[in-house]
């Protein structure tokens, strides 16, 4: 089975392949307008609340070091090459005339500024950058890298958006409005921002000395939508050419009347249970919640989005990333499975402190999406005797719950949102961090996490990975639920290699008129 | 022969009930039979549902409506129509408390405002000033959104918000009649103050009563709703008209008929209500005679 | 129908002259009823018309009609000439050219008659035609010689609002406006009524004056036969939407040809002597639709018989240039010369000797407001009122009267100054201990001007007398017969226990009013104006309950009147008040005869038909 | 009234405004401090909370100053229009007001123009041509639209343009004026449609007891034309109760723009205070609040004056020295 196998990329959409800096499209496209809903507030990737578009936006017109292709290998960016030194040292050869929008030469000190401040503390991806030791300019074309211990996850880390690059001098300029409407940022990406306002939108004009040649699509709009339905509806009037990241793809489509493509990704969305909480310490009310799920129905709640069930915590594609994926689906083959079966699940139930079923509450945000899966949820575990009453609580306060006192977190869907090509993304449920929202801590698994990341042996990092899984799959902490998708929307456009990694990339490059 | 004589006047009432029930409106028919049919949804609403109205049925979301789903289904799979059902219970009672609680308080204190003056009265007026310029739907999408407490918070605090303006409406009515001659009479001949407010006043202003308790629940149903569509108040996932409204505008485009039902029951019940304040307030204030 | 013989001359000059013109307005639900039924009149040039009747009887309507302003939904038929041209047909826009042009109108209440948005010289102005400015003048200027016309020569009065004048000035400045365009007739519908004794005199001597020297027709509204008499050359009787009688003012005065009039004329007292008791007519006016097809006045009529029911009565000559709508006339008009002569029996006055005195006043004073705002009603007002002894308060609107009333029952507090109730001194009821307000309150009652809302509207009758009989006694035996029997005092039938007041005439709530005063056994009654709302008709009435009342229930009066003529007819000793202040008191007739102070001359000289 | 009196009325009018703001905006602050849930939880994120990201949010955002300091501060900033950083966004309060406030403006202002218009002129019609189909039919029609709140209008007009009767744009806000006018038709008549019934039973009640005044009768029966008689008498009395409620009206139309503009997607401060609303946006909340508070209490005094305009009695009246 060839690597990715299991994500539809390779089935509805084309893999294209086209050398770094250069788009699908052979003409140019004048003007190109794109939409999001809801409004992003910032384009510095260290802004990191909700409403900063580094996510999607960023990658217009920043770039990092690394681009990811569609089957998450690593390809040149700002980088034209790169280099393992050591288990803990990496060396960046940056790309030579490079020039940022304002007519200043691209330099290594830019990257280690910008590395060094999207390592800080107020970003909130400073995780990613954990086991970072030092970010050095060798000379004006080199950083070096050098980790504290070995992190095999480290290796993707410059080609997501966390590491976007910018000018120093411009962000050292305006210290504290970097990012925002008015001072935007400057950075070396195919446009150049030249307005955003959160009640519009923002504006972006190809850069004509950009290092892959100038881009095709000469003008870019982004426009803000306060709802998906009026994005929609703006769609059906067509003023928006490209809607990606849509959320209830179904109602998208009648809406918009166009329409709407989804692909699994390997981020994962899990139902949580706080291990060590009355009833759900109980194993036998796990089991029985893991029996009563029924994956395939809970599909249906995602708003019509075309994406797989899953079985483990950890994508299997993400096991494929590491070393020989046969052995990778052998391993996987031997991870118990919990297939939805009631009545296994009422036998389970009857065997636990509450053999006729509870009530209680389950926590979610008051995101529209979230909230239908939440209920979709409820509703089945209603059939054992298990009532959930939905509490939808703003972000703040959801907040509050998740970070909140390990022992007071109630049962919750969770989603991973975006991952990299790494295993280790998927787990950051478990250990010691602030989200392992089952509070769930067995010795053992603490160990396992280092292991799989510091493990420079595929063999063995796999095994740490499928110990993890067997472990869950035994303790059923998190019931994995289905594949988080990415979607997108054009009725003119077709968007090329679109898949896990889109945001890791110049994204309107891969976009072709239909 | 006495020249002198008294007047026996002529009765000049005939029986006019039934010249007047034939008077009644069509119309005024049609909203008693819609709050009826309401007040019957909202009390056996469990036993009248088709369906369940909380089960879903994934694989039949958005369906168009049926002869299984008279209104089809939303999102979940849920039938509509069961769910409009399940939610008049909030949309009937619910302004009910806000108005019958408003108009109670409202009448006490305009009463005593009106009758008495002094120290409540300055206090009413200054009260109803403020939310005059600040409107209460604003402070409760303020107060409800920020501290929460759902759908109970939003009901007290629009009946808290109501209060002085019923109040100040029947302090107005009072002052109306308190000068008037047979209010002075009762207070020559010694009536107990409670006893002319209560009753020889109330009865007088019962007409402005009624009309403005029934535009107050056509208000806060409206106000309600209006609430829970903008998400505040309300439990996720419960059949609640403002909030299907607002789940439902996503797929305004797949079942059109799912999400413009519950705002159609909206506007039928306070039409009905408006209509039926209007009638009150003739038929009661008809009874006064001339004025 | 009866078409009145004129000569060549008469017709060329006529103005108005209307033929059997029906007015009939649509009912909500279907159907019509009739307003005025038949009405039939004519005004020449330089001649006064009067209309006269009582409340309802269709005055308004006639006036609207001859300028066609009726409101929605009432039609008039029948032909309406005006100088030959039948104002029936004619559209708006002819309406237009004859109102004020032709023919102008003045309202009854000053108060509502004037733009209360628009300054008194906005509205001369744009009321004055080009062509009725001479001399070059603006039509500020020739606002201001209106003005003057109508006796105001205050420039300041033409930048003012309506609101800023009082009740004559306001009248006047209507007056000025309704004559901007020149009219050739004037109607003027009851233009003094809502004005006080003094400046109605005034108002009415001023629309007489211009009507002359003008040379207009006028056409005068009133409801009062003493008005009429006084302005009018020849009189129109209206009685519930039909003409009765039709004659020459002073011959109509000196002898009535319709059982209506005559009652009408007896039923007001005189104001020069004292009679025993009025010569009332039962009843009250009906509504005109309920009385169609018969003798208007048959219910009422003493002398009705079946041929009065016989289709509705024509009016016919019955005498030169008189005209009368009774068809008995030839059989009665014997007996009604001798009932005039029976009523003008004048009463003995009893002694001039005070009673001991039930309730007293002592020097008491009330301001109203405080400050430069504050308004003195009274002022050091000392009165009282002895043992079953009837005394009457007079003054003009403003006096104070009404504030009096109300201190002494309660409803308002003194300034200063003391109240003695049956022995009782104090100065505020406040401060009087509850169980002896009870008593007090008790002993002191009254009857209020206005009776459509001095009943609470949502009781019935019997609530309301019952609740009147039980707060003074708790523990009465049988408050049901009570009732009963209070409403047969006031000669009510125990019948209208059930009814509400709204089934009920003016009259008979007035009666209501009285039993329910009557309720506490008061030893006082005061009266404020009790009459002053009612139709002259009904108002004979009630004046005979007061009067057989005393006689057998051992009652004082406190009897608020600024009608002089009343208050000789009701009361034995009198106090004038004026602004605030009693300025003479003594035995009614003495003080009415013989008028010592100034103020309380010129009171008697407004009097219609006195000589002023 | 004097000159003197006039400036006096007016000095007492916005010292009271005043006042109420003061009490306003304490309610509005203390309210939302009393708010469950501490922002640094949203600052923070789902990142570890080290003690010195919290103490330095703390003092970012004086979260550990006494309460009336806090007040204090946040007022003394407010009326410099800084009501200090979005914790969603970290913009500027007052820049997201600033940048939505021309949306409701011209949205509640458009909504306004078209209450009067098809409030006052039905009004008018239907009280002048009393009885009659028209005014039947427009009191039924008011009582539907009173009873029609501006989300299902909204919603409803929605469907029907975009689906059955594509002739409005219900999408965007448009570029320029003209365009603006043109995008904003159909939120505004979502939004004016309940209050514009309001203001049409308003009228004609109004226009019918004037219509019944004597003095119309009077200025009838001096001959002036009809014309006149309807717009300087009748109009003009009627335009005072009318005014009377126009406080009432406004509080509706700015309140029923929160939900329209959330109705329509549009950018607006109605839509900005809700979204501040779901996610607990303190600082948002509060500029929001007390700018929504300001303009309705200015709108006020605006309709005090109209009504001293209108109405003589008032204005030479009750307060003349
Ligand atoms: N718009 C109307 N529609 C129908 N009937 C009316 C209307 N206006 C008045 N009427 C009736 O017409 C009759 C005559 O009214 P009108 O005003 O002419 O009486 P009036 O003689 O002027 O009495 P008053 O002395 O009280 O002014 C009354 O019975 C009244 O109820
Ligand atoms: N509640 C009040 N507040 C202020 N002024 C008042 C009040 N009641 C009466 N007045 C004033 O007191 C004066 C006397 O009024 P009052 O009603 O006693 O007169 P009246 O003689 O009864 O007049 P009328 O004949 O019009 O009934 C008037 O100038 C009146 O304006
Ligand atoms: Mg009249
Ligand atoms: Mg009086
Ligand atoms: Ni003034």
């Amino acid at each position: 089975q060839p690597p990715g196998a299991d994500r539809k990329t390779t089935e509805g959409g084309s893999v294209v392949s086209v050398a770094p800096g250069k788009s699908v499209a052979t003409s140019p496209i004048p003007k190109l307008t794109v939409g999001f809903s809801p409004a992003f507030t910032s384009l510095d990737p260290t802004a990191g609340k909700a409403g900063s578009g580094y996510y999607s936006m960023g990658q217009l017109s920043l770039e990092t070091l690394l681009q990811l292709t569609p089957d998450g290998k690593l390809q040149p960016g700002l980088a034209s090459s790169w280099k393992q030194n050591s288990p803990t040292e990496y060396v960046y050869n940056l790309r030579q005339g490079v020039k940022f929008w304002d007519g200043k030469d691209f330099t290594a000190d830019d990257v280690v500024y910008s590395l060094t401040r999207d390592a800080g503390p107020s970003f909130g991806k400073s995780g990613f950058y954990g086991s970072i030791n030092k970010i050095e300019a060798r000379d004006p074309h080199t950083v070096v890298v050098t980790l504290k211990k070995p992190d095999t996850s480290w290796k993707y880390t410059p080609a997501l958006p966390y590491s976007q690059i910018y000018q120093k001098a411009f962000a050292e300029a305006h210290q504290d409005s970097f990012g925002k409407p008015g001072t935007l940022v400057m950075g070396t990406g195919p446009w150049k921002v030249t307005s955003l306002d959160p009640n519009k939108g923002a504006e972006y004009t190809a850069n004509p000395t950009y290092w892959g040649g100038e881009p095709p699509i000469k003008q870019l709009t982004v426009n803000f939508y306060q709802s998906e339905t009026s994005l929609a509806l703006a769609m059906r009037a067509g003023q928006v050419d490209v809607a990606p990241a849509v959320a209830s793809p179904e109602s998208f489509a009648s809406s918009s009347g166009v329409p709407v493509t989804t692909r699994s990704t390997c981020g994962t969305s899990l139902f949580s249970m706080p291990t060590q909480t009355a009833p759900w310490n109980d194993i036998h009310v796990r089991l029985a919640v893991a029996a009563a799920l029924d994956k395939k129905e809970l599909l249906k709640a995602t708003g019509g989005a075309d994406i797989d069930t899953l079985d483990t915590l950890i994508a299997p594609s993400l096991l494929h990333n590491i070393g020989d994926p046969a052995a990778a689906d052998a391993a996987l083959a031997k991870i118990e499975k919990h297939p939805y079966d009631l009545a296994k699940a009422k036998e389970e139930l009857a065997k636990s402190a509450n053999p006729n079923g509870f009530s209680g509450t389950l926590t979610s945000t008051n995101d529209q999406g979230a909230l239908r899966i939440s209920q979709a949820i409820a509703a089945q575990l209603k059939k054992i005797g298990i009532n959930l009453e939905i509490q939808a609580l703003p972000t703040t306060a959801y907040y509050e719950v998740l970070l909140g006192p390990a022992d007071k977190r109630p049962p919750m869907f969770l989603s991973t949102g975006g991952c990299s090509p790494d295993a280790s993304w998927d787990n950051f449920f478990l250990g010691d961090g602030a989200l392992n929202e089952a509070n769930y801590h067995p010795a053992e698994m603490d160990q396992l996490l280092v292991d799989g990341k510091t493990a420079t042996d595929p063999v063995k990092q796999l095994q740490a990975y499928t110990r993890i899984l067997e472990m869950v799959a035994t303790d059923v902490p998190y019931v994995p639920l289905f594949k988080e998708g990415a979607t997108y929307a054009s009725k003119n456009y077709e968007w090329v290699n679109f898949g896990d990694y889109w945001t890791s990339t110049s994204w309107p490059m891969n976009f072709k008129p239909r | 022969m006495t020249v002198a004589e008294y007047d026996l006047g002529q009765a000049r009432d005939k029986p006019r009930l039934i010249r007047r029930l034939r008077r009644v409106r069509g119309a005024v028919v049609v909203s008693f039979v819609i709050m009826g049919l309401a007040l019957v949804m909202a009390l056996f609403g469990e036993w009248l549902v088709p369906q369940d109205p909380a089960a879903q049925d994934l694989t039949a979301a958005l369906a168009h409506p049926s002869g299984a789903h008279w209104l089809g289904t939303d999102e979940l799979g849920r039938d509509v129509f069961s769910r409009l059902i399940a939610g008049s219970r909030t949309a009937f009672f619910a302004p009910l408390v806000v108005a019958g609680g408003a108009m109670l308080f409202g009448n006490v204190l305009g009463l005593l405002a009106g009758y008495r003056g002094g120290v409540i009265d300055a206090f009413i007026m200054r009260l109803a000033d403020v939310l005059m310029a600040v409107p209460g739907l604003l402070i409760i999408i303020v107060v409800a959104g920020t501290i929460g407490g759902g759908f109970w918070t939003a009901v007290i605090l629009l009946t808290a918000l109501m209060i002085p303006f019923d109040a100040r409406v029947v302090r107005g009515a009072t002052l109306e009649q308190v000068p008037r001659p047979y209010v002075e009479a009762a207070r020559t001949l010694g009536v107990p103050d409670r006893r002319i407010m209560f009753l020889h006043i109330w009865p007088n202003i019962s007409a402005v009563v009624v009309a403005n308790t029934c535009i107050g629940y056509a208000n806060a149903l409206v106000g309600l709703s209006g609430l829970s569509f903008l998400g505040i108040g309300v439990t996720p996932g419960s059949p609640d008209w403002g909030q299907m409204l607002s789940d439902g505008q996503a797929s305004l485009f797949e079942n059109p008929i799912a999400t413009l039902a519950p705002g159609a029951a909206v506007v039928l019940i306070g039409v009905a209500m408006n209509i039926i304040g209007d009638w009150g307030y003739d038929r009661i204030s008809g009874r006064g005679g001339e004025r | 129908m009866t078409t009145v013989a004129r000569s060549r001359d008469e017709v060329d000059s006529a103005l108005f002259d209307l033929q059997d013109v029906r007015i009939v307005a649509k009912k909500a639900h279907g159907g019509e009823s009739t307003i005025v039924s038949s009405a039939a009149l004519s005004v020449r040039r330089g001649e006064s018309i009067g209309i006269v009747g009582e409340s309802g009887s269709g005055k308004s309507m006639t006036a609207k009609a001859l300028i066609g302003l009726l409101p929605p939904g009432v039609h008039a038929s029948g032909q309406l000439l005006y100088r030959g041209e039948n104002l029936l047909d004619a559209d708006e826009r002819r309406w237009q050219a004859i109102r004020g042009r032709e023919v102008g109108l003045i309202l009854q209440d000053p108060f509502t008659m004037l733009n209360p948005v628009m300054r008194c010289g906005r509205i001369l102005e744009e009321s004055l035609l080009p062509e009725s400015i001479q001399d070059g003048r603006t039509p500020r200027e020739e606002a201001l010689r209106r003005l003057a016309e109508v006796g105001i020569t205050d420039e300041s009065v033409i930048d003012r609002y309506p609101f800023q004048l009082s009740g004559g000035m306001r009248q006047r400045v209507g007056i000025a406006a309704a004559l901007c365009r020149d009219p050739r007739v004037l109607i003027a519908d009851e233009p003094s009524t809502a004005l006080d004794a003094a400046t109605q005199r005034e108002v009415l001597d001023l629309i007489k004056r211009i009507q002359q020297a003008r040379g207009m027709g006028l056409i005068l509204i009133t409801h009062d036969l003493r008005v009429a008499f006084d302005t009018c050359n020849r009189l129109y009787v209206l009685y519930a939407g039909s003409l009765v009688e039709v004659g020459d003012a002073q011959q109509l005065q000196a002898e009535p040809l319709h059982p209506y009039t005559q009652g009408l004329l007896l039923s007001e007292p005189p104001v020069g002597r004292r009679v025993e008791k009025l010569v009332a007519m039962p009843g009250s006016v009906p509504i005109a639709d309920e009385v169609q097809g018969k003798c208007t006045f048959e219910p009422r009529c003493r002398w009705a018989g079946p041929e009065c029911r016989d289709g509705a009565p024509a009016l016919a000559e019955v005498a030169p240039d008189r005209l009368s709508a009774c068809v008995k006339l030839p059989e009665i008009r014997q007996e009604m010369n001798s009932l005039r002569t029976f009523a003008e029996q004048v009463a003995e006055v009893t002694g001039t000797d005070r009673p001991e005195p039930i309730l007293q006043v002592r020097e008491v004073g009330k301001t109203f407001g405080a400050g430069t705002h504050g308004v003195r009603a009274l002022d050091e007002v000392s009165i009282q009122v002895g043992r079953n002894e009837s005394v009457g308060i007079v003054g003009e609107s403003g006096s104070g009267k009404t504030t009096l009333a109300r201190v002494l029952v309660g409803l308002e507090t003194p300034t200063d100054g003391e109240i003695v109730i049956d022995g009782t001194t104090f100065g505020e009821w406040a401060k009087v201990r509850p169980e002896q307000r009870r008593t007090m309150r008790s002993n002191v009652q009254t009857v209020f001007q206005d009776p459509y809302s001095s009943l609470n509207p949502m009781r019935t009758v019997g609530w309301t007398l019952r609740e009147a009989v039980v707060t003074h006694d708790q523990e009465a035996a049988s408050p049901k017969q009570r009732v009963g029997e209070l409403l047969e005092m006031v000669g009510l039938p125990a019948g209208y226990a059930r009814r509400l007041p709204r089934a009920l005439s003016g009259g008979e709530r007035q009666r209501v009013a009285i039993a329910r005063a009557l309720a506490v056994r008061p030893k006082v009654l005061i009266c404020d104006e009790p009459t002053s709302a009612l139709d002259m008709s009904v108002q004979a009435q009630i004046l005979n309950v007061l009067t057989t009342l005393r006689a057998e229930q051992d009652i004082s009066y406190l009897f608020i009147s600024h009608d002089l003529a009343i208050v000789r007819h009701v009361s034995e000793f009198v106090y004038v008040m004026y602004r605030g202040r009693v300025v003479e008191s003594g035995p009614t007739d003495v003080v009415l005869d013989a008028p010592k102070h100034e103020y309380t001359r010129k009171l008697l000289e407004s009097i219609p038909g006195e000589p002023g | 009234m004097s000159k003197s009196g006039f400036v006096w009325y007016l000095v007492r009018r916005l010292a009271t405004m005043a006042l109420l703001l003061v009490v306003v905006s304490f309610l509005i602050f203390s309210l939302t401090y009393l708010s469950p849930g501490s922002p640094v939880d949203v600052l923070l994120g789902p990142n570890t909370r080290t003690s010195e990201a919290v103490a330095a949010l703390n003092a970012q955002y004086h979260l550990d100053d006494p309460f009336f300091a806090q007040y204090w501060y946040w007022l003394t900033n407010a009326l410099h229009l800084d009501f200090g950083t979005s914790i969603l966004s970290s913009l500027p309060v007052g820049d997201q007001i600033g940048a939505r406030l021309p949306v409701s403006l011209f949205l509640g202002g458009y909504a306004y123009v078209l209450t009067l218009v098809f409030g006052i002129i039905p009004g008018i019609v239907a009280a002048v041509k009393r009885g009659t189909a028209f005014d039947r039919g427009t009191v039924a029609a008011s009582i539907v639209a009173l009873s029609a709140p501006a989300f299902v209008t909204g919603i409803f007009a929605l469907y029907l343009f975009a689906v059955v009767l594509p002739v409005f744009p219900v999408a965007g806000m448009g570029t320029g004026f003209v365009d603006g006018i043109w995008h904003l038709t159909l939120p505004a008549a979502a939004l004016a449609l309940s209050v514009m019934a309001l203001l049409v039973r308003h009228t004609r009640a109004a226009m019918i007891g004037v219509l019944d005044q004597d003095y119309v009768t009077f200025a009838r029966a001096r001959g002036l034309s009809s014309r006149r008689v309807l717009v300087t008498y009748a109009l003009r009395n009627a335009l005072i109760p009318v005014v009377t409620i126009s406080g009432v009206l406004l509080g509706a139309v700015i309140i029923g723009g929160v939900i329209v503009e959330q109705t329509f997607s549009l950018n607006g401060v109605g839509s900005l205070l809700i979204q501040s609303v779901q996610t607990k946006d303190v600082p948002a909340i509060q500029g929001v609040a007390l700018v929504v508070a300001a303009i309705i209490v200015a709108a006020n005094l605006l309709t005090d004056l109209a009504y001293l305009v209108v109405d003589p009695r008032i204005r030479l009246g009750r307060h003349a020295q």
